[in-house]
């Protein structure tokens, strides 16, 4: 393999990988704070998609500026979806209710969603891809090898968002009883704060993070209503290989899988996508809890 | 009256646990809830505090029902709840849990004047602030329970069974810092079931049998009460 | 069949088994009774789904979740399809080989998928699915993304040529019998009783010496067998297969026609879910556009409101007005003891 | 005969220890209590020998076999029944059905055979099912025996769950606070039933909070406290010793 190619495919599996990563953080906040595993996270990376769309290409607003407008429009959007649904559907647990119970009806719930914003999208936006033309159009050298400047934006502003994350969920305290609500929202409600509104933010929060990562990916790939059911597959996967509840697991799993995928694909063709998923397997039965996870559920 | 509840009847699921319990607490009063295990007193502080809504019966804090009310908003009113098993937020470290009990703080250079006084009291804090806090010992965890509680600036702290699998020495260090804190004009209602150090840090106790009152009164009467001790021993 | 029903007497038992009669008899003659093909072709979608419908319930009887009940569909439709149009094998033959492939299939990626009970095994069951799905569609052998087509009809039993929708339905019904008869013994047997225990409260089942791993795996491969035959039927029925038609989506409408019905009700749940959940949608055909969107909406509905599903609401409102009958015949009963 | 014998067994929960060294034995058949204040490591042990944790150090043999490590269905096939301190029951099953689980190591006929309801699995059922009925007759709950367990008041589930390990034929019965609970009748109609359950060869392990009730019932107690055994004897030396009662009550202080 000549070092062109090789370099080609390690920035393609870092654009890839970076975008699963923003996936899987959000998935993992939502998961842990609120305990639902939410089907319609690739609905809201395709809504976060079109909402750069509707701002960049057609109100023709500066790029930074539409994606953080998309992450509010998906935080907005995701507040309102756990509110109108989740909230409801929490009232009747009890704490004789079975996780198992309330895993099975919060999932089932967020495949309502899904199906929701996956055909009301399809009816607002019609099937045909919409393309975005590309804010930094600029080819670059690097070792003789071209690379599309957007890529590098890509991983650059990924890169970003996980350091904001990171900020907000350690240095702040809106962060730190994120955090601990996910561990135990009893000791949290002592404290004289109000988990409903944690819950929310919690939401939004993994909301926000679906859509920046649609945001970010739209210029690179067109939108269509389809991309949100592509990635909810291997975002999952993702999410089981780096562990539930690890973020240093996550952005491994995440790269990993980046960079299998965008090797393999490159080597094996279509297979590549079962290859991983045999590899995931492998790496379940020996590690059940993920590579950095803690203990499984 | 700072604290009275009256007439109340708890169920957790189809079990009465409580089954019709008044009690009052007075200001700057350390009174005591005694009694076995399976008694109610765990589930007396968890309905004071909102956590389990009463079957019947209401609780009344310095004028006002709250029975019913939410736990963060019995919190905002001035009730700090320690519970049972310490409850301390094992994955985050010891600064941000102090941090998260000081949240109701919305004063910066207050809570940091908050801190600065934890950090007074327990200065083992103080040098374990980086830590995780589920890496501290019982004794250590107990304190940054107390600790946290104290940053919401109570009114009333109800301490659930401060001294459960400490060791005598760190039992008689919890003792000290209950009344210190009483000292500072704070109330407490502390259940225990190491009733012979309650009773000694206790102007007033009573003795929860099934549920129910069996015996109320001053502490320092009941500590060679006979009745005290088959409450535990079956006499 | 159900032997520990204790205390309910014999006449309730001897209504069970008339309506059960009536119930088959009513199946057999009803394709008599309808004109419309596209009616009977209905029909035999709702059958199979509730074929598949059943399998979902099983695994949850167990405790799993699973949202790849298509996988197994897929499995079954394509074994049946290559030992049929490449090996040469007669339908008959090649329907007990599916089971068998798919069956040791089943244990093998069972043995593996089970160990993770909860968020996991929900996870992977439906990337399983997402992943035959690709498999297939990468399989030049298979057809590829483009699907097989000109698959044969089962060959002739007899007179039964199968070139009905008619004998179809015969078909298929026999399965879907064949189904709820092994069904109901295996949740009658002490294996039932063992599946509902470790869902119900697997610490006490595991005090009670039940292996809950076995016991899934056993919930898994039955379940998985069960939908591979679906498939089976589904090939030649259709006589063209994709990919496509074993998306995420189908395994997503299987869960829901469990949820509907009542996840409660094992057989009756998913039979009622699906024959709703396949008329229903070609009712709103004119609305063709929003059908997903009021079926999500439908979902959440159940969901949120009538978590019981239909059978559940329907029990738990009959048990309500039973009482309040009770309760004013008592009245009546305590007034007329009062006056004497 | 040592039915069971507990030996040097140490368990540490993330830096804490929760047990320490702890050897005891226990007799068949006996009524042995164990007793100590919260957090004194007694339900720690209670999963260890159900297999719910296992030992970090020690030995746990039962019936001559080491069963430290065994899955939690193992350590039951060979003959360890259990209740839990929460109602742990199949909530949402009749409680004729609760107690037919029960049976579920103890059928004879094969599984295929109760799949195909043959006529040795039919006459297997209608034994269990008398079975089941007796033991419902035995713990007053055959008035009951329709009823959801979740519908049964508390006194009645703890029966229920006595009842449920009944059916799977325990040689030793772990008992996690059978009467905690329970009003002075229940638990004295208790305390009988667990007598009577001794009475026909079971060995009782208990857990128990109400004293009246563990003195009355028990031939033998040992006494936990912050993981360590403090004392071992019979009930009348257990209730003077002066150890137990700090342990209890705290130190007297002078």
């Amino acid at each position: 393999m000549s070092l062109g190619l090789f370099i080609q495919l390690l920035v393609n599996a870092l654009t890839i990988g970076s975008i699963y990563i923003l996936m899987v953080l959000g998935l993992d906040i939502i998961l842990r704070g609120t305990k639902i595993l939410n089907f319609a996270h690739g609905q809201l990376y395709m809504l976060g998609a079109y909402v750069l769309f509707l701002f960049f290409q057609t109100l023709h607003l500066n790029f930074a500026l539409s994606l953080v407008l998309s992450g509010a429009s998906l935080a907005l959007i995701g507040a309102l979806s756990y509110l109108g649904i989740f909230a409801v559907l929490s009232r009747r647990f009890t704490v004789s209710t079975t996780f198992s119970y309330i895993l099975l009806l919060s999932a089932m719930a967020s495949v309502g969603l899904m199906m929701i914003l996956q055909q009301g999208t399809l009816l607002v936006f019609g099937t045909q891809e919409r393309g975005i033309q590309s804010p930094l159009p600029q080819i670059i050298d690097v070792f003789n090898v071209r690379i599309s400047l957007m890529r590098l934006i890509i991983i650059f502003l990924s890169l970003l968002i996980c350091i904001c994350l990171y900020l907000l969920m350690y240095k702040t305290t809106f962060g730190k009883i994120l955090r601990a609500v996910s561990y135990d929202p009893e000791a949290v409600t002592l404290q004289g704060i109000n988990t409903s509104w944690v819950f929310v933010s919690c939401f939004a929060l993994g909301s926000a993070l679906a859509g920046l990562a649609g945001g970010i990916i739209a210029p690179l790939f067109s939108v269509t209503p389809s991309m949100g059911q592509n990635i909810i597959f291997m975002s999952f996967l993702v999410l089981l290989v780096g562990g539930i509840g690890s973020y240093r697991g996550t952005i491994a799993g995440g790269l990993l899988v980046g960079l299998l995928l965008s090797f393999g694909f490159q080597f094996m063709g279509g297979i590549a996508e079962l290859f991983v998923f045999m590899l995931v397997i492998i790496i379940l039965v020996f590690r059940p809890g993920g590579l950095l996870g803690e203990a499984a559920e | 009256m700072f604290l009275e509840v009256k007439d109340l009847i708890v169920h957790y699921g189809k079990a009465e646990v409580i089954k019709g319990l008044s009690l009052k607490v007075e200001e700057k009063e350390i009174v005591t809830i005694i009694g076995a295990n399976g008694a109610g007193k765990t589930t007396t502080l968890r309905t004071i505090s909102g956590l389990k809504t009463p079957s019947r019966g209401e609780v009344w804090f310095c004028g006002g029902k709250i029975s019913g009310l939410k736990a963060h908003k019995i919190v905002r009113l001035g009730i700090s709840h320690v519970p049972e098993g310490r409850k301390i937020l094992a994955p985050l470290s010891v600064m941000e849990n102090l941090e998260i009990g000081a949240y109701l703080r919305k004063d910066k250079k207050e809570a940091v004047a908050g801190f600065k006084n934890i950090f007074d009291h327990f200065p083992i804090l103080n040098e374990r602030r980086k830590q995780i806090a589920g890496s501290l010992s019982g004794g250590e965890q107990q304190m940054l329970a107390i600790a946290r509680a104290l940053l919401n600036q109570p009114k009333l702290i109800m301490m659930d069974e401060p001294s459960t699998g400490l060791s005598p020495l760190v039992v008689e260090q919890m003792g000290l810092i209950i009344t210190d804190i009483n000292s500072r004009g704070i109330s407490i209602v502390l259940v225990e079931q190491n009733a012979r150090m309650a009773l000694n840090l206790a102007q007033r106790a009573y003795v929860l049998e099934a549920g129910k009152c069996v015996l109320e009164g001053e502490a320092s009467a009941m500590a060679n009460d006979q009745r005290v001790k088959s409450a535990y021993l079956g006499g | 069949m159900k032997l520990p029903n204790n205390g309910a007497n014999h006449k309730t038992n001897r209504y069970k088994l008339l309506a059960i009669i009536i119930a088959v008899a009513a199946l057999v003659v009803l394709p008599f009774c309808i004109e419309s093909g596209y009616i009977k072709h209905l029909i035999i979608m709702a059958c199979i789904g509730t074929i598949l419908g059943m399998t979902f319930s099983m695994l949850y009887s167990a405790g799993l979740i699973t949202l790849g009940a298509a996988a197994f569909y897929a499995v079954g439709a394509y074994t049946s399809t290559v030992l049929v149009m490449y090996a040469g094998l007669s339908f008959w033959v090649a329907l007990p080989l599916t089971v068998m492939i798919s069956a040791i299939m089943a244990l093998g990626f069972g043995a593996l998928f089970v160990r993770n009970a909860g968020v996991a095994f929900v996870i992977i069951s439906l990337i399983f699915a997402q992943v035959i799905v690709i498999a297939i569609g990468q399989a030049e052998f298979l057809g590829g993304w483009g699907g097989i087509i000109g698959i044969p009809r089962p060959d002739s039993l007899g007179p039964v040529e199968f070139a009905t929708k008619h004998d179809f339905y015969y078909l298929i019904l026999a399965f879907l019998l064949l189904v709820v008869v092994v069904y109901t013994a295996l949740y009658s047997s002490r294996i039932g009783r063992a599946w509902r225990a470790i869902k119900l409260s697997p610490n006490l089942a595991g005090t009670l010496g039940i292996n809950a791993y076995r016991y899934r795996l056993l919930a898994y491969v039955i379940g998985s067998t069960t939908a591979a035959v679906a498939g089976c039927f589904y090939a030649h029925y259709f006589q063209n297969i994709t990919p496509g038609a074993f998306s995420g989506w189908l395994s997503i409408y299987v869960q829901l026609y469990a949820v509907l019905g009542g996840l409660e009700f094992y057989i009756l749940g998913p039979a009622i879910g699906a024959v709703i959940m396949t008329f229903v949608p070609e009712y709103l055909r004119v609305v063709k556009e929003i059908e997903p969107i009021i079926t999500g909406i439908l979902l959440l509905i159940i969901i949120l409101f009538f978590p019981g599903g239909i059978l559940g609401t329907i029990r738990n409102s009959a048990n309500v007005s039973f009482e309040g009958f009770d309760a004013r015949v008592k009245k009546i009963k305590a007034s007329l003891t009062g006056k004497r | 005969m040592v039915l069971l014998k507990i030996r040097n067994v140490t368990k540490i929960f993330g830096g804490l220890i929760a047990l320490r060294d702890v050897s005891f034995d226990v007799n068949k058949p006996e009524i042995l209590g164990l007793i100590g204040p919260n957090g004194a490591g007694k339900s720690t042990l209670f999963n260890i020998i159900s297999g719910f944790h296992s030992a970090d150090k020690g030995k746990i043999i039962f019936k001559d076999e080491e069963i430290n490590g065994l899955r939690v269905d193992q350590i039951a096939s060979s003959g360890i029944g259990r209740i839990f301190q929460e109602p742990t029951l199949f909530m949402q099953e009749s409680v004729f059905e609760n107690v037919f689980s029960g049976f579920h190591r103890r059928y004879r006929e094969p599984v295929w055979k109760a799949v195909f309801y043959t006529s040795g699995a039919r006459e297997e059922e209608v034994t269990k099912k008398k079975r089941a009925l007796e033991i419902l007759e035995f713990m007053d709950l055959i008035s009951a025996r329709d009823e959801l367990a979740a519908n049964l008041p508390h006194g009645r589930q703890r029966a229920l769950a006595i009842a449920i390990a009944l059916a799977s034929e325990p040689d030793l019965l772990l008992l996690d606070e059978p009467v905690t609970g329970m009003n002075p009748s229940e638990t004295m109609a208790m305390i009988e039933k667990i007598r009577r359950i001794r009475e026909t060869g079971i060995t009782v392990l208990i857990v128990e909070h109400d004293m009246r009730a563990i003195m009355s019932l028990c031939d033998r107690i040992v006494v936990l406290s912050l993981g360590i055994k403090l004392v071992e004897g019979p009930p009348d030396k257990i209730k003077e010793d002066e150890r137990v009662i700090e342990a209890y009550l705290g130190k007297q202080v002078v």
